[in-house]
């Protein structure tokens, strides 16, 4: 699949449901009533997959919405960081929450455990302005 | 309507006239207005202390925003530099004078793509400049043609001053079956949470198969609700438009990018969520305009990515709807929402004013040019129910709405549904509702409740639950784990599968994240309507959305409406 | 299967939950449990509208021990007949004041202090300069005086000569208003009583006598007969009618009596109808405003009780009369038919507002509780089966009687042996089931049980909210003393880390599992807790000694040697405990139950069902399944 | 009907710790009884200090007033009144009228009751938060005082609101710590 995907292609589930397909690998074809009663459906099948925002990704910057395909992409990475750390992030972003070398610390989990380098970026930019503006924990905490 | 009325000094005055008296009487007298005072930023738009447009660029980044040098800005001022203006059309884009931009917005002849072209590399200054030139009709006219989706919608809250999970449900179906394409609940007490947003969600998907629905909680549950799959979208994601306020609020425009790109990565729609006079409110507006803050607002929600923005003053309407221009600048802000190509869910949702009148003219800048959604909503439980603490509209409002639509052939989202339609639905949800609860060993509903949902207006018209019951069910909902695929088994298993069909298409939407993209709702058929497939391509009359055919028959109906064929009946 | 075992489920219809236990059973007999489930009974117990609730805890068990519900063999239901039981309160005293001849509350801040007796005297005479009255003076303040003014004009009146001796006023003013005197004696001395509501009907130009005591003590004069006849000077005669006066004043911080021709307190019984009590081949009557003991005792007389009716027009009746309707909707059995067989009768009070008070004062009024109980042979239980057998295509069958069943999963508690007691106290009645040595099984139902105990609390502690009373069951008690630490009711001092929720400080709580919840009420911890256990005791102490009584050989509790605790109840932090104090003198052994060594005191019935089946001989198995 | 129609308060020094135990601090706010003499709805500044004084000292507890320089912020006033507190326990009073019932060791953004509609705050509701606060502090558990809900508060007063606001925001003087002041007007006899 090399071709890049356009305005053409959206909706996906209508125009290309070929390529969509759940995390655990299931075609969004087999998500169907027969299927949820039959219990091979799980919750975790109903998530989004992080090709699947990589094509949504594509379909924005197409239509000329830079900032949101960077969030789709942003968001690709962070399919597979779990719900806790996702929230634990969130809120280590708050403001005068955490010290420098934590917001580093994040950023550099981000990278080397979860392969989200734009997530990092997005920390390590926060940690440069909250350095700045006097946003960081003070020290000690 | 309230509590108090003003008092006119009549005691020992002067005297006064009849006309006088009669006139102080006048609902409208209840509200309050103020005087501007522009040094504190008490003022909508028209600010001599609001900063000058600027921008200077080097090596690809803007070192200059507005009169401010980088190593001045805070950090509103380097989110928006870095992230929201498109740096390659900045310098371009703002040296085209404003009269210029202004008269492209409301030329019907130039494309909206080409406002685009230029409005993505603008200041915060250069926005409002440009909006400062236009009219009120004007910014009806630029926002008929700059609003992302083509076909306008509807967003409602269901709430119950009681918690009560089977009005929710009840209330959710008729307004989802009226035309709704969101519908929003929260809470009085928080645990109730899992109950009611399961209440909403079971409800839309009875009235009307694909309508989304959102619980407006703290950060945590909401986003574990969504997850879950019992909520669909989220909303109450507040931006501030200075550093002060932002910070008070415990939040950075970085926290909450990241905080959009969390939603995103679960599948999951989210907008942010602002409005004028908040920082004025909370008496940190840093002498800025309302309108100016707010848009720092706007173009920090662009600059995250999220795909779209709850504006239009929100909870603050008191404050810009007390001062000169207040409620042209409420649509200006709106305006600059389309302008930044962002889903505008354009307010007209919390309680404005005692007059009818000035409730009505507040909604036109939105109802006539249409919005993404034009309400945020509008109030489908009276509005002694309403835990958003009231709307603008509620539903002593549907038929006069209906006929707003009717009168001046527009969309506002809704239509007149027959009373039996909407029993039936308010009754199979509230069964519905009461199937799942029995499976999920919820406290139980009685045929008495789902009796008094059928029929009912206010909560005070539904047998008294169980508070403690009920709360110590909705803990364990989130103890168990329930899903929202749990609850399609156990619908479907019940004998509803329609409803629990419905719901599994809702649910198979997180897969494709296709309501990921600008503006996305889904239709009956479940084919997801977003600024792309159904992008707004007005261009001048006869074009763009159209109120026509079996949409517009839909629409000429109401509740007595006299028969041509036979004038002694009525159609309805 | 195909090793040839069978997968069974027994599901045990409770009045409020529906227990499975799923097992497989080899060819031998050996049974292999493989999990249980839980759930709400649907509908009351006995009837079809059970059918939901089984198949729900069945499919629940199966999913628990991810068993494929194709695999299903045999359902096996407990034959439950119908419980329906009902509540009633009859309040049996009413105080009544007549003339407005005191105010006896309790105002939380009264001012002043001692004793001041003279005439009562509007305020309005004293605002202006016409002269003051003469004598020892009691100032009477209405509504709309504000403390300032009020302080004022007295101050005045007292330089103009008024004897000040007390003040009655409507407002929480008298700790200001007594700051602010001037006057002599020094400001402050003169006893003021506040928030008299209804100030207006103080009468006025009469003798009168208000006293004030200090804090933390209790009035001495006015709560003494023979202090009232000092102050008001009256002859034995007058003496005697006053008494009942100060009786009711007895307690209080701070009094006013006002000494009228014929003001009187009185405190008479209220009639609330008759009981009629039918057994033993006798028909006897009681008034219920007799007291719980002597419905009692009346009840003793003609056991077994046959029926039950009430006075019609009055709460009693009704109450049976719905408990014998609800029965009738439930079975089909026509009214005239149906028995109520048993009831328990509880002394109880209810604080009541006094008729005649002039400041909302409360009486704590006698009241009797009443809880009956009614039960039918005609189970529909093979209805819910055949349902059970449709809705999960598989045979279902009643495995065996409830009492039975009980029994037999108790005995799987370690340590118990026959003969084996079990008591399962549920929400409307407690239930006894008694296996001997040789085998026999008898069981018994009688009334009253945690509903009952729940409302005594809710109208003793005047709650007026049934959940709030529930938590206070169900929960050990605390003190919110600083956001900190709470005081447990045992005397223990609990410290936290995260300050507690701001709406608990210094509040009274119930210590439930979502943390603490406040109890809306003044009395301190001790209150709440003796009010919490005396409401325990009298019914499900008194109720596991009836209902044992009723199933001992000969009504002998020495002869029972284990008594095993059952359902719902036997979780209970402390109900446990009061019954193994009160069975102890008997000899008798008795606990928790602890189904298999691992259940606890769930699911005796359900495994009980199982274990049943497993010993049958093999081919009245097979033609089971074969059905 | 009664009271003096301004009250003045005098600054006696620092704002110390109190050491009583049955002590309430009433913290105000910069501009209260200053530049403000009444709040939102009209209710004189020497009413509210007369009402919860009164309050405090019906439940035989003493009050003692401070005012805060250096934040307009509620929840800020009132908490810095708490720590100042020798019950800890503290009125918090903004010039429009909102109030707040705060505890030294609760979070600062928590609070034992809050009166945020002050359009609805009258002499009666004045009163009873004083005497709920002297119950707070004997370690008494009052029922909150009952306060009404309005929806169409907002459309009449919320500019208004935010108009005091920024007026009282303009009396803040950073930097300043509080002090302690007394009421200077004497109650007057109505006639």
């Amino acid at each position: 699949m090399t071709t890049t995907l356009g305005p053409a292609d959206y909706p996906l589930s209508v125009r290309r449901p070929d390529l969509l397909r759940t995390p655990t690998g299931t075609p969004l074809s087999d998500v169907t009533m027969a299927a949820v009663v039959a219990g091979d459906i799980t919750n975790e099948d109903l998530r989004v997959s992080p090709e699947t925002l990589q094509m949504q990704g594509e379909i924005s910057d197409a239509v000329g919405r830079r900032q949101l395909a960077e969030n789709m992409r942003r968001a690709a990475e962070l399919t597979a960081v779990p719900d806790e750390e996702v929230l634990a992030i969130y809120n280590a972003l708050r403001p005068r929450a955490s010290s420098r070398q934590r917001l580093t610390e994040i950023a550099e989990r981000l990278e080397s455990v979860h392969a989200a380098p734009l997530c990092a970026a997005l920390v390590r930019e926060s940690a440069e302005v909250y350095e700045a503006r006097d946003l960081l924990a003070p020290e000690g905490e | 309507m309230t509590s108090t009325l003003p008092s006119s000094g009549a005691a020992a005055g002067p005297r006064t006239s009849k006309r006088t008296e009669m006139l102080e009487s006048r609902p409208v007298n209840l509200d309050g207005f103020v005087e501007e005072w522009p040094e504190k930023g008490l003022v909508a738009m028209e600010s001599d202390f609001d900063p000058a447009p600027s921008i200077r660029v080097e090596n690809g980044v803007i070192v200059e925003l507005d009169g401010r040098p980088r190593a001045e800005f805070d950090f509103m001022d380097t989110f928006i530099a870095d992230h929201a203006i498109d740096v390659d059309v900045a310098e371009r884009a703002n040296a085209v004078p404003s009269d210029e931009i202004a008269r492209m917005l409301v030329n019907p002849t130039v494309g909206r793509g080409e406002v685009l072209d230029l409005t993505r590399g603008l200041t915060p200054a250069k926005l409002l400049d440009v909006v400062k030139l236009m009219n009120v009709v004007e910014i009806m006219m630029a926002m008929q043609k700059m609003r992302a989706r083509r076909m306008p919608a509807n967003q409602a809250h269901s709430t119950s001053a009681r918690d009560n999970p089977i009005q929710v449900a009840a209330d959710a179906a008729e307004g989802a079956l009226r035309g709704f394409a969101e519908l929003e609940t929260t809470l009085g007490v928080l645990r109730y949470a899992p109950l009611v947003a399961i209440g909403l969600q079971i409800g839309a998907q009875a009235g009307r198969g694909g309508v989304i629905t959102q619980c407006a909680l703290e950060e945590a549950t909401e986003l574990d609700l969504g997850m879950r799959g019992i909520t669909g979208y989220a909303e109450t994601i507040s931006v501030y438009g200075t550093e002060s306020v932002f910070v008070d609020g415990d939040d950075t425009p970085w926290s909450k990018a990241f905080l959009a790109s969390a939603y995103a990565s679960r599948g999951i729609k989210m907008r942010f969520t602002s409005g004028t006079g908040s920082e004025v409110q909370m008496g940190n507006a840093e002498g800025r305009s309302m309108l100016y803050l707010e848009i720092r607002c706007i173009l920090m929600a662009k600059g995250a990515g999220v795909q779209g923005l709850q504006n239009g003053s929100i909870s603050c309407i008191g404050v810009p709807g007390a001062v000169p221009g207040g409620i042209r600048a409420v649509a200006a802000e709106n305006l600059v929402c389309n302008m930044l190509d962002l889903e505008c869910a354009a307010g007209n949702d919390q309680s404005f004013s005692h007059s009818a009148m000035r409730r009505t003219s507040r909604l036109m800048p939105q109802m006539l040019p249409g919005q993404d959604l034009v309400c945020s909503g509008f109030s489908a439980v009276p509005n002694s129910d309403n835990m958003f603490a009231g709307s603008n509209l509620d539903v002593e409002d549907y038929d006069d709405w209906n006929t707003v639509q009717r009168d001046l052939q527009v969309d506002g989202g809704l239509r007149h549904v027959r009373s039996e339609e909407i029993l039936a639905v308010r009754n199979r949800a509230a069964r519905a509702l009461q199937a799942v609860f029995a499976e999920l060993d919820l406290p139980r509903i009685t045929d008495d409740e789902v009796e008094a949902a059928t029929y009912a207006d206010s909560s005070a018209d539904y047998p008294l639950r169980e508070v403690l019951e009920d709360l110590k069910g909705a803990q364990s909902v989130m103890d168990r784990g329930v899903t929202g695929l749990d609850l399609v088994k156990i619908l479907e298993r019940t004998g509803f599968s329609d409803i629990a069909e419905n719901y599994l298409q809702v649910l198979r939407q997180r897969v494709s994240g296709d309501l990921l993209q600008t503006s996305a709702i889904l239709d009956a058929d479940f084919v997801p309507q977003a600024a792309i497939n159904d992008a707004n391509d007005y261009a001048g009359p006869g074009t763009g959305y159209r109120l026509t055919g079996e949409r517009w028959a839909e629409l000429k109906r109401l509740r007595h409406v006299t028969s041509a064929e036979n004038p002694e009946e009525e159609v309805s | 299967m195909d090793d040839g075992s069978r997968l069974v489920v027994g599901v045990d219809i409770g009045n409020s939950t529906t227990e499975a236990c799923v097992a497989a059973v080899d060819a031998a007999g050996r049974v292999q449990r493989l999990g249980s489930a839980l759930t709400r009974t649907t509908g009351v117990k006995g009837t079809p509208d059970n059918t939901d609730g089984a198949v729900t805890a069945v499919r629940r068990a199966l999913e628990g021990a991810r068993r494929d519900p194709a695999g299903l063999d045999l359902v096996l239901l407990n034959e439950a007949t119908p419980v329906i039981s009902g509540l009633a309160m009859e309040t049996i005293t009413e105080t009544i004041i007549t003339e407005s001849t005191m105010i006896g509350h309790n105002p939380s801040t009264p001012g002043g202090g001692g004793l001041g007796a003279g005439t009562t005297v509007p305020i309005d005479d004293l605002v202006g300069d016409a002269p003051v009255p003469g004598g020892p003076s009691i100032v009477v303040v209405p509504r709309g005086w504000d403390f300032d003014r009020v302080a004022a004009v007295l101050n005045d009146a007292v330089g103009r000569g008024l004897e000040l001796v007390a003040a009655v006023l409507a407002h929480d003013d008298a700790v200001l208003v007594a700051n602010r005197l001037t006057g002599e004696p020094a400001g402050g001395a003169i006893p003021i009583v506040d928030e008299v509501g209804a100030v207006e009907r103080v009468p006025l130009g009469m003798a009168a006598a208000v006293e004030v005591a200090a804090p933390g003590r209790t009035i001495r004069t006015l709560s003494d007969s023979y202090g009232l006849a000092s102050v008001f000077g009256l002859d034995p005669d007058q003496t005697r009618q006053v008494a009942p006066v100060a009786r009711a004043l007895t307690g209080n911080r701070s009094a006013v009596v006002v000494r009228t021709p014929s003001g009187d307190v009185s405190d008479r019984r209220v009639p609330v109808g008759e009981l009629v009590l039918t057994g033993a081949g006798k028909t006897l009557r009681v008034d219920v405003d007799a007291g719980a003991e002597a419905i009692m005792d009346l009840l003793g007389r003609v056991q077994p009780l046959e029926d039950a009716t009430g006075e019609p027009g009055t709460h009693v009746g009704g109450m049976l009369a719905q408990v014998r309707d609800t029965m009738t909707d439930v079975t089909g059995q026509p009214a005239a038919e149906i028995r109520i067989r048993d009831v328990l009768a509880i002394d109880t009070f209810v604080p009541r507002e006094v008729r005649g008070g002039l400041a909302g004062e409360v009486a704590l009024e006698n009241a009797v509780a009443l809880a009956a109980m009614v039960r039918t042979s005609r189970s529909r239980m093979q209805v819910v089966a055949d349902r059970v057998a449709g809705a999960l295509h598989c045979s279902a069958r009643i495995g065996g009687v409830e009492g039975e069943m009980a029994v037999r999963g108790a005995l799987t508690t370690p340590g118990t042996d026959r003969p084996i007691a079990v008591l399962d106290m549920g929400g409307g009645s407690t239930d006894a089931a008694l296996l001997t040595a040789d085998g026999a099984c008898t069981a018994v139902h009688v009334a009253g049980a945690g509903e009952l105990v729940t409302k005594l609390i809710d109208s003793e502690l005047a709650l007026d909210d049934r959940d709030t009373a529930e938590q206070v069951k169900w929960y050990p008690l605390a003190k919110v003393e600083s956001f900190f630490h709470v005081r447990h009711e045992d005397g223990t001092v609990q410290f936290f880390t995260e300050p507690l929720p701001a709406h608990v400080f210094a509040r009274v709580v119930v210590m439930t599992p979502d943390g603490p919840v406040p109890v809306p009420t003044r009395h301190p911890v001790d209150h709440v807790r003796r009010v919490r256990r005396e409401a325990k005791r009298r019914v499900f102490v008194v109720n596991a000694l009836r209902a044992l009584r009723q199933v001992a050989p000969g009504g002998s509790l020495r002869m029972l040697e284990f008594v095993v605790l059952l359902g719902g109840s036997a979780l209970d932090f402390e109900i446990p405990e009061m019954i193994a104090d009160a069975l102890a003198g008997h000899g008798i052994v008795c606990g928790t139950g602890n189904v298999h060594g691992t259940e606890g005191p769930r699911n005796a019935v359900a495994s009980g069902l199982v274990d049943a089946w497993a010993t049958e001989p093999a081919g009245e198995q097979a033609g089971e399944l074969a059905s | 009907m009664t009271g003096p129609t301004t009250a003045s308060l005098r600054e006696v020094g620092p704002a110390a710790r109190g050491t009583r135990p049955d002590e309430v601090v009433i913290a105000v706010s910069p501009a209260f009884a200053d530049f403000f003499t009444r709040t939102i709805v009209d209710v004189p500044h020497a009413e509210v200090l007369r009402q919860v004084m009164a309050g405090v000292e019906e439940q035989g507890v003493t009050s003692r007033l401070i005012r805060v320089w250096d934040t307009a912020d509620l929840a800020a006033i009132a908490h810095t009144g708490a720590k100042l507190s020798g019950s800890g326990i503290c009125v918090g009073l903004l010039s429009r009228g909102t109030t707040m019932i705060h505890q030294k060791d609760l979070a600062r953004l928590s609070n034992l009751e809050l009166f945020p509609q002050s359009p609805l705050l009258d002499a009666a509701v004045f009163r009873g938060i004083g005497a709920n606060a002297a119950q707070y502090a004997k370690g008494e558990s009052p029922e909150p005082v009952p306060t009404r809900n309005d929806q169409m508060a907002r459309p009449r007063w919320q500019a208004k609101a935010a108009l005091l606001h920024l007026k009282e925001f303009d009396r803040i003087r950073a930097g300043v710590k509080p002090v302690e002041v007394v009421l200077e007007s004497a109650p007057s006899l109505a006639g």
